[in-house]
């Protein structure tokens, strides 16, 4: 199989088989979640606290202060590899290209070094991740293979993008065959990885938000 | 009707890659090797891609220089010295006038001004034949020799 | 398996429900929660990671009710969980989590992990893995009533004593009453002014209250320990007791679980909703407060400070109203840092301060509040739990900190303004 | 004149030294060499004779032939009458049927093992080749005949290299490349389709200078012709930088020649020359005119998905997938969910009111 | 004697084509035609973007590497309904003819004209006496004496080379060849002439569609937005400017590049082609009454001045001509089912309907199914099937498409410019006007419509230049582009007439990809198989009655072949009746 085999095979049956599986997973995930069910609380509430759990999806985006204060690395490293990376999905034009292919829909692009530089960013962000992540006591604790297999899959999307643009080790079919290779692993793997969290982070924060503002209290 | 006079024109350039930089660097060193070492070289200027902009800023940067030159052998090639002595621009065009080459020769004389040495011993012998056809009895008629 | 690991197994099955699903689907390692927790915080300890004490409950989560782990678990790829385990685990779910919620506040993914703890002790309590001073405290809730053991006639000395202070009548029974009030035993043997002051106040305020003979204690150490039977038995006392004496409201005392077991547990454990409403006593002392019906006099000069309890602020929504009564009797009132929903807990809540194993963790962890006190210099501290109170003093000691501990709803007694007295 | 050299050949056609001088410094630049290496060609050219050349057609369109009537330097006449003899090609010879067999098979006995071959078109092998035949012969014999005698094979355009459009999906006639085929001979891939005439006039050039094939890359193409995508050497490159695109084929962008990517250019995975040799004597290029690159000279672009969708696009549509993937998902999630229910349902029977005792161990 | 004559390969041609002739005492008594190469680029088309069929349609041919891409571009746009700016149209225009020009030209003298002009003669000629001939027919300013001396000398060294290359093994000395020396050097000049010419009239089609041969095409318009605009002065500077260096290849440079290609191509066609026709022409007279074929002429008209939907804007008509009836035109309909269909009963294809049924394209199918001898074989079983093409026929007919259906559809039609040109060649020639309908009437015919298109060229670049001048520069309609925007379901046929004839490419779109693609070509129409009933294709009904003067050295066979222009892989053989192989014959 050469490079462009390889290509062709990425952008066809791959990306298919690949979207398939994160697609039958991320399904199968909600159906595991939601069939374990919920209690409906008897406790009268003090508010409602559906509001709240839509509000708490996205103000827990944003640290408190004296949090951010006692672990400076998590947030920055956290927040710039996180923006770096959905800038770099959401503003290469190619990447426009390929949504606009799939859903129609479609928005103007960054210039392509801003991209390029952004990517360098977020690669360093997410190699500083690691580092925090094998150095800190408790980061290291926590750490499963899932962990370090979860941040490979991240890495690579972007490392192999990066290195594709700039013609690094192959040449630029071949880079860019495993560059939607990666991004394809990336997909496959996502489901049954903590890199759940993309979507089912909004379904813990409307929980917690929920939780929090039955009893008066804006989490 | 038919002319294309009437035509306001936009050229739209996309502005150059900065390769012609690479290429005033390299004159630069080349023309130093020249002036220390003695070593002529040239660069091929169709092994890099050139946007008009680059030709402008190489052509602006050399500038003109006294020389001009035209060689007619398959087809004609045009030479002439840059306003920067030592630097030759040398074009090769075929019979229909089509660019198929193009140098940038560092030389104290591009090679292709030179007389090969065998044309000379050819025109040597030519000469003398022509001479005997003139005047058979002269001293040099009737015996061309190269030893000469 | 032994029975009784399969008992907590079971039950961990029953209360693995679709939010914690997703906080574990949620969950990206970042330990972020450690830096909320202070029982990490004032030790470096990683282990006391908030969300490395559910890990066994994760496993169980993925092994029971996912694909990918019940594959896993078909290939013999997944570690069961085992006894030996739940007992490493019992200091982590029971000694180093006073259930504060704080962890609960700063998860970036929206994870309860206080909710987690609190359904993975159902799991561990049963199977044996409760420590023994919360045992022992849940065992004398369930046989003697309290606690502490404390049974009617010790409560009924403490009235004759508080109606000899304040030379006002403590009703207990009387049916019709608006308002039945509850007590911590810990307010029965150690804070009884807490009893005066709430015969003053409503006297004051003209609010019709009793007590109950049948169920004056507000503690649930079923809550704490983690098992929903016995904290129902408990909750059910109360409700039959105000139910019968057709009050319309109960008090709930200053005590933090005790708001929690009531307030928010109670009607989920008895499965239907109470024939009566459950309000804080410092709930109801703002909306006195508020309708004109609590005057007061005076102001505390000294600097002082409000402790919040955390089962009363951030996880009762209670975080104004003691500082509307404190702006009425403080002159030189002092916040905290982390004040309201953001608080640090006294290091004691969730059945730790029953736990004698933990009392060396508890004792560091309180190294965080000298730490809030120190910045803060004030020579009283005002709160509105009887635990807090109890751990905050032997923290004080421990220390030799000069600071004192008052209820809020004492100080606000001490203040008001004197009616006609004997109505 | 079979044994008569380049260099003879050129000085009896009355061209000076001044003349062979120019003509090595151009083939130089051509090849992409240095220009140093100008007096080495002079060198190897003052020796080389003219190789037989048989050109053998197969399932092609003869664009091929026809590109290479384009070239311009060598132009195809200088490279007939001067530096090959084209010993057998269909479209350009005059002799035809029998004579035509005649003069091949006349060239490969005389030359056998010395002859370069080129072949244009691809090889059908479904049904022992029935469906491409000259002469009442499969194209499979032939080449395999062919190939036997050959120095070294020229893989002319794409379906020659790469099995081209025969070879396209579904491949109804089971059309394959000559690598496919012969295994034992050096073979020069110069795809496109067509292949620009430079580049196949470079390689005969290089092929005569130095008397062996030139550097291939992995897919057996010049690297000298092949080494660079179209893309890295696009005059349009700086506007892909900059992020300005042509959104269709005649707004502003099109009309002031921004890049193409996102109407489908495959310029960055296409290597070939066209953007510095460009087109037909160096007047345009695809890219130049305002298409975008079809990546003709790329394996098997007829398959790369549409040539108007951007190379990051898919190349089918992947909501049929999506929503198959969906429903099973859906399914699996449903049996799982009720799996779920059973394993808690059943949890609950067995739960036993908790009492003090049970706290003990 | 009877003989079966077989021819295999057939060169000068594009593609693999191969011809069985019965022959009785040296007189062909029946040819049959055979394709022997398929590709199945109708199958490959199924299910993909109809805006890309164009790409692979275009493959079909690389000779006249236009049509093809050019009739499925109409297709999609018939059948989407879908307009194309006016620029578009003329720039189309241009294209065509430039292919037109620049094909018959290289038909004519790298094709065809080794049929009739002995190149090994041609050293015998006199420089001085060919200067004499050249400038008696033509001012064209290469004929002086020194120049065909050179010419003569080049080709002498070569020959005395001893390598003859592509000019090895012809029938040099045939006595079928008539010209005398000085005329065949003169046209061995011009066939050097021509390939450099060619080389650089192509060059229309790069400027327009970046590269030649295929070059690109665009459903809705054409893939070369102008970048010239009517507010901003012109720039350029000093002696090295190159130009060309715009946003695109069509700016002002690229547009005077067009405008000096179409005075190249008239210049060549009026001083050297068409002089060059007359000339050899009149020494052949005699093949103005052989190979004339089926009598019927077809074309489908093309060169719109407002579009594909107004025909009656058509530069060349469309229409029927039956049994050499000039005086009645039928009017033809692509889309209707019983004008146009495809018979596969000598073809190696089946239908669901059966072999012996026709089927209009929109409905046809392209199921493989070789039935044929197993190579490597001798010879074809012609009366079952033999052939890869198809055979499509007009309410039954078989048809001649091409050069001479248009020139008489022009001529019928009373288009003033064809009727002179025709009557000053039959002047010329001093023929009847029945000697159109021959092998020379059909290769003159070609010379003459070359001079017609040739002409009408600059009408549409003025045209254009007048556009954008006016500050119209659209090339492109992109209201359609979308494949969102189209009907789920839609049908269209592209037609054109390409170089070697009338050419259709019926498309049906489901869902926005392609259902059904079927491409009628010209050399279907010529160069098919019989039909169920047993007519002939074109053909083979030319070659019936040919007297071959010597089996061996059929050259009679390719002169009329090679007239058609053929444009597929074909062979021939000649075998006895029995099928036993007599011999095999050389044809130049």
């Amino acid at each position: 199989m050469n490079a462009m085999d390889l290509l062709l095979w990425s952008r066809g049956p791959g990306l298919g088989i690949a979207i398939g599986i994160f697609l039958f997973g991320m399904v199968l995930r909600l159906f595991e979640i939601y069939s374990l069910g919920r209690k409906r609380d008897l406790a009268p509430a003090r508010t409602g606290g559906e509001g709240s759990g839509w509000r708490t999806m996205f103000t827990r985006s944003v640290p408190d202060r004296a949090q951010f204060k006692r672990s400076p690395v998590v947030f920055t490293t956290g927040y710039i590899f996180h923006i770096g990376f959905f800038i770099v999905l959401l503003f290469l034009l190619p990447h426009i290209e390929l949504i606009r292919s799939i859903s129609g829909l479609s928005w103007p692009a960054l210039p392509t070094p801003v991209v390029d530089l952004i990517a360098v960013i977020t690669l360093i962000a997410l190699i500083v991740t690691l580092i925090y992540r094998i150095m800190d006591p408790v980061r290291r604790l926590l750490s499963t293979f899932g962990d370090y297999l979860a941040w490979t899959v991240t890495f690579l999307p972007v490392l192999t993008g990066y290195m594709a643009y700039h013609h690094l080790l192959f040449d630029y079919t071949l880079m860019l065959a495993l560059h939607i290779l990666s991004v394809e692993l990336l997909l496959v793997v996502f489901p049954f990885t903590k890199l759940t969290h993309m979507v089912t982070l909004f379904i813990s924060r409307w929980y917690n938000g929920e939780w929090f503002a039955r009893k008066g209290v804006a989490s | 009707m038919n002319g294309l006079n009437g035509i306001g024109v936009k050229v739209v350039h996309v502005g150059g890659n900065g390769n012609a930089h690479a290429v005033l660097r390299e004159i630069e060193a080349r023309l130093q090797l020249l002036v220390e070492k003695g070593e002529e070289g040239s660069i091929d200027l169709s092994g890099l891609p050139l946007m008009p902009e680059d030709y402008d800023l190489l052509e602006e940067t050399l500038g003109e220089g006294e020389v001009v030159a035209e060689v007619h052998s398959l087809g004609p090639t045009r030479i002439h010295e840059t306003g920067i002595p030592g630097v030759w621009w040398v074009t090769h065009y075929n019979s229909d006038d089509e660019v198929l080459a193009e140098f940038i020769e560092v030389a104290w004389c591009p090679e292709i001004l030179l007389t090969p040495e065998d044309d000379v011993k050819d025109g040597l012998e030519a000469l003398r034949a022509r001479l005997f056809e003139l005047n058979p009895k002269s001293p040099l008629g009737g015996a061309p020799s190269l030893d000469l | 398996m032994t029975a009784s690991l399969q008992k907590g197994i079971n039950a961990l099955r029953e209360v693995l429900d679709a939010p914690i699903a997703s906080y574990f689907s949620s969950c990206v390692r970042c330990g972020m929660c450690a830096e909320a927790c202070l029982f990490y915080t004032e030790t470096k300890d990683p282990k006391y990671t908030p969300i490395h004490k559910v890990e066994p409950l994760r496993r169980l989560w993925e092994q029971e009710y996912t694909l990918t782990g019940r594959v896993k678990k078909m290939f013999g790829l997944s570690k069961p969980v085992t006894d030996e385990e739940l007992e490493e685990w019992s200091p982590l779910v029971y000694d180093s989590c006073s259930q504060c919620g704080r962890c609960s506040m700063v998860c970036p993914v929206g994870n309860d992990i206080t909710y987690m703890i609190r359904k993975m002790r159902e799991g561990m309590a049963i199977s044996g893995h409760a420590p023994e001073g919360v045992i022992g405290a849940t065992k004398r809730t369930i046989e003697l009533g309290s606690p502490m053991g404390i049974k009617l006639p010790a409560l009924q000395t403490q009235i004759s004593k508080q109606e000899a202070e304040t030379g006002l009548t403590i009703p207990i029974d009387v049916q019709g009453a608006d308002y039945m009030a509850l007590l911590s035993s810990m307010e029965i043997i150690n804070f009884p002014e807490y009893l005066g002051a709430l015969a003053k106040i409503f006297h004051n305020a003209g609010v019709s209250w009793t007590l109950s003979s049948e169920a004056f204690e507000a503690t649930n150490s079923g809550i704490q320990i983690g098992v929903a039977d016995l904290a129902r038995d408990i909750v059910m006392r109360i409700v039959t007791a105000a139910e019968k004496l057709k009050v319309k409201s109960v008090i709930s005392p200053e005590c933090g679980h005790a708001f929690t077991a009531l307030r928010w547990e109670g009607p989920n454990l008895i499965g239907r909703p109470y024939g009566f409403k459950v309000v804080h006593i410092l709930e109801l002392l703002d909306e006195l407060r508020s309708a004109g019906k609590l005057k007061t006099t005076g102001k505390e000069s000294e600097a002082l400070t409000y402790h919040d309890p955390c089962q009363i602020a951030r996880r009762g929504g209670v975080v104004e109203q003691p500082r509307r009564l404190l702006g009425d009797v403080a002159a030189d009132f002092r916040e905290m840092s982390d004040p309201g929903v953001w608080n640090w807990c006294c290091g004691g809540g969730g059945g730790v301060s029953a736990n004698d194993r933990a009392e060396h963790l508890r004792l560091t962890a309180f190294k965080r509040k000298k730490a809030q006190l120190d910045a803060l210099g004030v020579e009283t501290m005002v709160t509105a739990c009887a635990n807090c109170r109890i751990v905050l003093e032997e923290g004080l000691e421990h220390y030799n900190m000069n600071v004192k501990v008052v209820g809020l709803t004492e100080l606000v007694a001490e203040h008001l303004v004197e009616q006609e007295a004997g109505k | 004149m079979r044994d008569e050299t380049l260099l003879d050949t050129l000085k009896r056609r009355g061209i000076s030294r001044r003349g062979f001088l120019k003509f090595c410094a151009t083939t130089a630049s051509m090849l992409a060499l240095p220009p140093a290496m100008a007096a080495e060609v002079a060198a190897a050219l003052g020796k080389v004779r003219r190789p037989a050349v048989i050109w053998l057609s197969f399932q092609e369109c003869t664009g091929c032939t026809e590109s290479l009537t384009r070239a311009h330097s060598p132009s195809i006449e200088s490279l007939i009458f001067d530096a090959i003899s084209l010993d057998y090609h269909h479209t350009l010879q005059a002799a035809s049927g029998h004579a035509a067999e005649e003069a091949r098979e006349h060239s490969m006995k005389q030359d056998w093992g010395n002859y370069l071959l080129l072949v244009d078109g691809s090889i059908p092998l479904k049904d022992d080749g029935v469906y491409s035949t000259i002469a009442g012969i499969s194209n499979l014999q032939m080449l395999k005949d062919a190939a036997a005698g050959a120095a070294a094979i020229v893989s002319v355009g794409t379906c020659a290299a790469y099995g081209g459009l025969p070879h396209a999906n579904p491949n109804p006639t089971g059309a394959v490349s000559v690598s496919e085929i012969i295994k034992d001979k050096p073979i020069i891939n110069v795809p496109g389709c067509p292949p620009i005439p430079a580049v196949l006039t470079g390689v005969l050039a290089h092929y005569l200078t130095f008397g062996a094939i030139p550097d291939l890359d992995d897919l057996g193409r010049p690297k000298a012709f092949f080494g660079e995508s179209i893309h890295d050497r696009c005059y349009r490159r700086p506007f892909y930088d900059q992020g300005k695109f042509a959104k269709t084929f005649d707004d502003e962008g099109a009309r002031n020649g921004w890049c193409l990517f996102e109407l489908g250019c495959k310029g960055p995975t296409t290597h070939n020359a066209c953007a510095t040799t460009k087109w037909n004597g160096g007047t345009s290029w695809p890219v130049q005119s305002g298409h975008g690159c079809l990546g003709c000279s790329e394996p098997d672009f007829w398959d790369g998905g549409s040539f108007y969708k951007a190379l990051s696009t898919p190349i089918s549509p992947v909501t049929g997938a999506a929503a198959a993937a969906v429903a099973i998902g859906a399914a699996a999630g449903v049996a799982i969910g009720l799996a779920n229910r059973q394993t808690k349902a059943a949890a609950k029977a067995a739960h036993q009111k908790a009492t003090i005792a049970d706290l003990e161990k | 004697m009877n003989q079966r004559v077989v021819v295999d390969p057939i060169t000068r041609i594009e593609g693999h084509l191969r011809i069985e002739a019965e022959t009785e005492g040296g007189i062909i008594t029946q040819a049959s035609s055979s394709g022997t190469m398929v590709r199945g680029i109708e199958i490959i088309l199924r299910d993909r973007d109809p805006r890309d069929a164009w790409a692979f349609a275009q493959r079909i041919c690389g000779v006249c590497t236009l049509v093809h891409g050019l009739a499925s571009v109409r297709s999609v746009e018939n059948a989407l309904n879908y307009p194309i700016p006016p620029n578009a149209q003329l720039i189309r225009n241009l294209m065509i003819a430039a292919q037109y020009v620049h094909d018959h030209v290289m038909h004519f003298y790298h094709l065809h004209a080794l049929d009739w002009v002995d190149v090994v003669s041609a050293l015998k000629a006199d420089p001085k006496a060919t200067s004499e001939l050249a400038q008696s027919i033509s001012n064209y300013s290469k004929s002086s004496p020194g120049y065909f001396a050179d010419m003569q000398k080049k080709l002498k060294d070569f020959v005395e080379g001893g390598q003859l290359g592509i000019f090895a093994n012809g029938y040099w000395g045939h006595p079928a060849y008539k010209l005398p020396p000085e005329a065949n050097l003169m046209a061995v000049a011009h066939y050097l002439e021509a390939l450099s010419w060619q080389r650089e009239v192509a060059k229309l089609h790069t400027i327009f569609g970046g590269k030649n041969p295929h070059p690109n095409f665009l459903v809705g318009g054409v893939p070369c937005a102008i970048s010239v605009h009517p507010d901003h002065p012109g720039r350029g500077k000093g002696p090295h400017y190159r130009g060309g260096g715009g946003a695109t290849s069509v700016d002002l440079t690229g547009l005077q590049k067009v405008k000096d290609l179409i005075t190249q191509m008239r210049d060549f066609v009026d001083q050297v082609y068409v002089p060059d026709t007359l000339a050899i022409a009149s020494f052949y007279k005699d093949w103005a009454h052989q190979g004339e074929g089926v009598g019927n002429f077809m074309t489908y008209g093309d060169f719109p001045a407002n579009g594909m939907d107004d025909p009656a804007s058509f530069m060349v008509p469309s229409g029927v001509i039956l049994n050499r009836d000039l005086s009645t035109i039928h009017e033809l309909d692509m889309n209707a089912a019983d004008h146009i269909q495809e018979y596969v009963s000598h073809s190696w294809y089946d239908y669901s309907v059966g072999k012996d049924q026709g089927l209009h394209p929109y409905d046809g199918e392209t199921t493989l199914n070789y039935t044929g001898p197993k190579p490597p074989y001798e010879h074809l079983d012609v009366d079952q099937s033999y052939s890869w093409l198809k055979s499509p026929r007009w309410k039954g007919k078989p048809m001649e498409v091409g050069p001479l259906a248009r020139v008489l559809m022009l001529h019928a039609r009373g288009h003033e410019q064809t009727r002179e040109l025709v009557n000053m060649t039959l002047r010329t020639l001093d023929l009847p006007v029945e000697g159109l309908f021959s092998t020379l009437g059909r290769t003159a015919a070609r010379t003459l419509e070359t001079k017609v298109i040739v002409d009408a060229m600059s009408g549409w670049y003025n045209q254009l230049i007048a556009n954008i001048k006016a500050g119209d520069v659209r090339t492109f309609n992109d209201k359609l582009w979308e494949p969102s925007t189209w009907p789920k379901q839609a049908r269209g046929v592209g037609y054109m007439e390409a170089p070697r004839g009338a050419l259709g490419h019926w498309i049906v779109i489901k869902d926005g990809k392609i259902d059904n693609y079927q491409a009628v070509v010209p050399s279907t129409w010529n160069a098919g198989p019989r039909d169920p009933q047993g007519q002939d294709g074109p053909y083979e009904a030319a070659l019936k009655g040919q007297a071959l003067h010597d089996p061996k050295q059929p050259i009679e066979i390719l002169r009329t072949i090679h007239s058609f222009d053929p444009c597929i892989a074909c062979a021939v053989h000649v075998t006895d009746p029995d099928g036993e192989e007599l011999v095999k014959v050389k044809v130049l």
